[in-house]
């Protein structure tokens, strides 16, 4: 076991599947000499060589549709799009064909593609660089869309997304690249994609988050127990899409309330799918409306106002009091 | 400090062997062995018949929308009659003939047109893609797998199929460029049949030919006259050869003629006349082959009409034989290939299909 | 006033915007000469001359992409992507600039263009060509996202949408082209973007649905008022995003139940918006779980099974049967 | 029934007039007034002082990520000198020095890159776009300008810069193609400075020059010496003057380099070696022209001295103008300018957000 932050934990993950598997191939801009503009494939190329570690030209339309290629051939290439708010060049590749080669040809062919791209704010970005819009991947048909929360499970999920024979889209959430550091185990580690996970056990209210808002719920949860001895109970969603809901379903019956925490502007975000799924199991053990705090509908601000737009520990706690008030 | 023209390395040629009338350049003739004549020349007939009963079931109601291919017969087999069984392809939506000779079973078109998603499965064994609907995204596939190709040293190639009107799309260049980058195994068959829809080939681009838009990312571009199956053939070969060999990716503009509708949704006198269409249909690939097949004692009018007969026969035992197949399907089998494995929430709305369709029956049986 | 199907209807309000307002330009593929391949856009070329109605090369980010110029620069560009399923090629363009010009330029710029396209499915066309994905737009900052239902409220909305200072996209539910005539007025009529209308007076149950959908919603509660004596109140949303929720809250306070109905698949659809909205707003009116009618979360599947998958008149009144019976 | 080489109608030339010592091609040598020549001097200087003052502010943490121009001023001033104030631009994300020459204050700079969306207000009068970060997008921007002008028959022009990484987006092809079909006065000009972060030229594409990629879309192309400012201004100027006269577009790639970093975030030792920098280090495009000025006795060292302390005073006075805007921004600004009236559902978020500022500032004046 080492300690190490979720970049580290992210190129172990490649580094350990391309040692046993040579299928696994990177390709990207910047991703093979460079290792990365944050370094996720630092010195991969070193053990893999220019073959498996490609610096492709600057178009990931190009990247995106050759891979699908290479996918469709028998290899398992792993895309770095380099901020996810560029990954809007890729879309009608990943609609058109990623998400539906398995189905159009009848399961002849599948896409054993992962799009790894850094997304969402907080780390003083220039424009495009801090945006959370997994939505557009989560409403398509055939795409499954990952987001971790910490080096240990961003490590064991890359591994699951690498071996997964659909197309994964999984986002980084760069605030949390470097913010801490975990134990990751040496051994191989492979966690279910679809499968939401509770981290902290509680009664008095369900929380669920993801990504880099993940350690803002928990701190604001440690801090409710202090101050109003709240006992919540936090899923990670860990998979935004598909998501299974029973578990949350189940923590909802038990508590009764639940609030919903993440970056993504809020009309038509994720949150408003998990509302409603809760409203399909779990309606009549609802004491209070489930509170939403998110980003809002609009251009995400240049830094000087990005604490503003980011949900943080005062906001969920508002929320959750709200949700217990009545 | 001069002001002076760069040289590059490529230059755009143009490649005709064998004219309208059925005359041919015996420099430049291919030599190809009597038998390949000959199934070239049935393959282009049965696909001429193929498309006109299509677009007959399409007016009867029995299949839906349809793009014919006539006039492009010969553009597209010329083409993929330079591939090896394990080479791949990767097409657009117009290249019917093109998979037909590839192995693609004539009943799949009816059922794929027919509303039928079993109509787009990919036999075992057979390396091409389903047919791409998304104009100019098809390339870059082809590119992709010339780069795992390479990657695992086998020594295919792939070969990709698209419209005059796909050149105008980014994607056409970023899979140019790739392929030019990596030295990629891929021939790129541009259809140019001087139609996209209702935009003529002179709106699409200002470039002279689409060959030269090789030139852009550093391959060879080469223009041939596409109703001439042996021009088509020898200009694929050698682009395949070189492939093969290591020599990277080649450009072949096929300069053709849609002498059919768009589509059968598609109305063509709103924005072309009938004399552009005369003059096409004077070019015709299939009746210059005969008359070279003819000269060369290959074929005779006995001949043809025998295999007309032939031909006749056989399309109406694949339209039987995909009607059959096309009786009730069963929704529920919309939910299979989405993912390898089914994932909880779509179960649910799988089962709640299931649900309604015995509701339903339920109620008709009542009713 | 004449009878006019939803094609004509389009195709006067261009007509009439171009003749009032030489800003007013279209461009696409097809659109000129061949007037569309539905022929909204029919004969505007000979009005108006090619330098108006412009066939564009084959690139739909070329399009979206000169279209941003023509706008900021003082003209009214509607633009026709010949089918919603190939919108993905502009989605760089329109979330990159379309959408957040005025933002940049802190209000120098603006974009005040179109994005028209057919959508949606039940006319046996080929894949790609039957889907609903106006959610991509609708979580889209700085997008309006606008569907029609009907030709009268489809030509005051396309003006609307033409004089609307911002980027809109305009589905239009090729189901309905010409499914129905209705009376046109003459005179130019706008409706104003964001407001969902009530279409149909009831205290039973709220039912909220949009574009093809309508007739089938409004049929099924012409049944159900006949069969079960349910008195359904309907609205029209109309415009997707942003909506103001605030005459929907206050029928569902009136109805305590609720049920959406859209053909875009279920997970992460509008619904799941409308619900979270009316979690918010309305949820100690709630008598039972609001309930979704709408298409799955799968490739749409060739004509052969796409009524399997289209919402129908049994679906809704199975539906609200439903939420009526607890 | 030939095969011939096809007559393309434009060719790709390269162009150099001042080379690196200052020596002049005296037959290609612009007439540019000695007051434009100076003004050119004074705002390559100046550029190159106020990028390494930026670079400072970043590295004391004043402002955030920000591109340095270096070793391009040369490459970016001969272009936009050419044009008229009521010309359009629209720039990629590193032509500080073109958008200040057009009018940008420069203290937007610092506001901007310090995180304030304030910096990029384009001011009325100038016809520029922001600067543009999703890379190849912005030159479809300028063709639809150009199509807007010639459809008001005004007699503008657009220019637009990108860079050689750019180039292999589709976008890049796809604004070219539309360009040379509605034959939009439309300038682009290609700022390849070899890299694009971490990738060379060579691996970009396979193409010879950057500069040819205009014969795939029916244009003239030519590469200059990009740190020649002579030989910039002069095919800028050619190519603005053609456009204006309704000759079309023009493709220009300026061969230059980037010798600092791409941005703040960038280490450029993980990819490229310190001597191709010397190397480049020698070609320094304002050395060059000051030795041209003064062989044309219109410069001297003092002049040069007195310059740089003018221009130095002008740069602080810039950051203390800008620093002092930094403070205290009111975060519910954010909801401006999304919409020219905000929505409903909109304003609710906003008083979300006023609600909570005054709840923290309520618990701050407590706690
Ligand atoms: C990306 C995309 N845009 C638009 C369409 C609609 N469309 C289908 S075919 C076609 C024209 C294609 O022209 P071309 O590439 O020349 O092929 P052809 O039809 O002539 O075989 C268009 C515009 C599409 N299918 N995909
Ligand atoms: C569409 C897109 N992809 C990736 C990036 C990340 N990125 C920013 S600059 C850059 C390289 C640009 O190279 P070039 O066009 O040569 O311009 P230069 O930086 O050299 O000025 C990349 C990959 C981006 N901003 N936009
Ligand atoms: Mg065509
Ligand atoms: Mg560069």
């Amino acid at each position: 076991m080492a300690k190490m932050t979720m970049v580290q934990a992210l190129n172990l993950a490649m580094q350990q599947e391309m040692e046993k598997d040579d299928r696994v191939i990177i390709m990207g801009e910047d991703v093979a000499v460079d290792g990365g503009v944050f370094r996720v494939t630092d010195k991969l190329i070193t053990q893999f060589g220019e073959e498996r570690v490609i610096d492709t030209p600057l178009a990931e339309s190009g990247i995106i549709g050759t891979a699908i290629g290479m996918a469709a051939y028998g290899l398992h290439p792993i895309l770095e799009i380099q901020f996810s708010g560029f990954s809007y060049y890729i879309f009608h590749q990943l609609e058109a064909h990623a998400s539906r080669l398995r189905h159009r040809s009848r399961g002849r062919f599948h896409v054993p593609l992962v799009v790894r791209a850094p997304y969402g704010g907080g780390v003083r970005a220039l424009e495009h660089h801090s945006e959370s819009r997994e939505i557009y991947y989560a409403h398509t048909p055939g795409v499954k869309m990952v987001i971790p929360s910490g080096p240990r499970n961003a490590r064991a999920l890359l591994i699951s997304a690498i071996r997964d024979p659909d197309p994964v889209v999984f986002f980084e959430p760069k605030a949390l690249y470097r913010a801490f550091r975990e134990e990751v185990p040496e051994e191989e580690e492979v966690m279910e994609i679809g499968v939401p996970q509770k981290v902290r056990e509680g009664s008095d209210v369900t929380i669920i988050s993801y990504g880099a808002m993940m350690p803002v719920t928990l701190e604001a949860v440690e801090e409710l127990q202090e101050s109003d001895q709240v006992d919540a109970e936090v899923f990670d969603l860990l998979t935004i899409s598909p998501f299974d809901d029973t578990a949350i379903a189940e923590s909802v019956q038990k508590t009764g309330r639940a609030v919903i925490v993440h970056e993504a502007p809020r009309s038509f975000g994720p949150a408003a799918e998990i509302i409603a799924r809760l409203i399909e199991k779990s309606f009549y053990y609802l004491e209070a409306p489930i509170e939403r705090v998110t980003g809002y509908d609009i251009v995400y601000p240049l830094f000087a106002r990005e604490n503003a737009y980011m949900p943080d520990v005062e906001r969920v706690k508002q929320a959750v009091r709200k949700t217990l008030a009545v | 400090m001069p002001r002076k023209e760069i040289e590059l390395p490529y230059r755009t040629e143009y490649l005709s062997i064998l004219d309208e009338k059925g005359n041919v350049d015996a420099e430049l003739e291919p030599s190809l062995s009597d038998e390949l004549l000959l199934k070239l020349h049935r393959a282009m007939l049965s696909g001429r018949r193929f498309d006109e009963r299509m677009l007959n079931l399409q007016r009867q109601g029995r299949i839906g929308t349809f793009p014919p291919i006539k006039g492009q017969e010969a553009s597209q087999l010329g083409a993929v009659a330079t591939l090896e069984k394990e080479d791949w392809m990767t097409v657009a939506f117009r290249e019917t003939l093109a998979e037909i000779w590839r192995g693609k079973p004539m009943e799949s078109f009816i059922l794929y047109y027919g509303g039928f998603d079993e109509g787009s499965l990919v036999q075992e064994g057979r390396n091409d893609f389903p047919i791409s609907i998304a104009v100019g995204s098809q390339m870059l596939h082809a590119v992709g797998i010339g780069m795992a190709m390479k990657y695992r040293k086998h020594p295919q190639v792939a070969m990709t199929f698209f419209g005059d009107g796909a050149t105008s799309e980014g994607d056409f260049h970023e899979a140019l460029n790739f392929a030019g980058v990596f030295q990629a195994p891929v021939i790129f068959i541009c259809q140019n049949n001087q139609w996209a829809i209702s935009i003529p080939r002179a709106k699409q681009t200002n470039a002279l030919t689409l060959a030269q838009k090789a030139l852009a990312h550093g391959m060879p571009g080469i223009q041939v006259d596409g109703n001439d199956i042996l021009a088509v053939y020898t200009a694929a070969k050698e682009a395949v050869d070189r492939a093969r060999s290591g020599g990277g990716p080649t450009l072949i503009e096929c300069y053709t003629y849609r002498l059919s509708l768009h589509t059968t949704a598609d109305d063509p006198t709103k924005y072309r006349n009938e004399e552009e269409v005369k003059k096409w249909e004077a070019k015709d690939p299939i009746s210059r082959f005969q008359v070279y097949l003819s000269n060369k004692s290959l074929l005779t009018d006995e001949g043809i009409a025998a295999l007309e007969e032939e031909i006749a026969t056989e399309i109406q035992t694949v339209v039987d034989l995909a009607e059959k197949q096309m009786k009730n399907p069963d929704p529920v089998e919309m939910f299979d290939h989405i993912f390898a494995e089914m994932p909880p929430s779509l179960k649910l709305q799988k089962d709640e299909v299931i649900r309604n369709l015995s509701l339903a029956k339920k109620e008709a049986n009542n009713g």
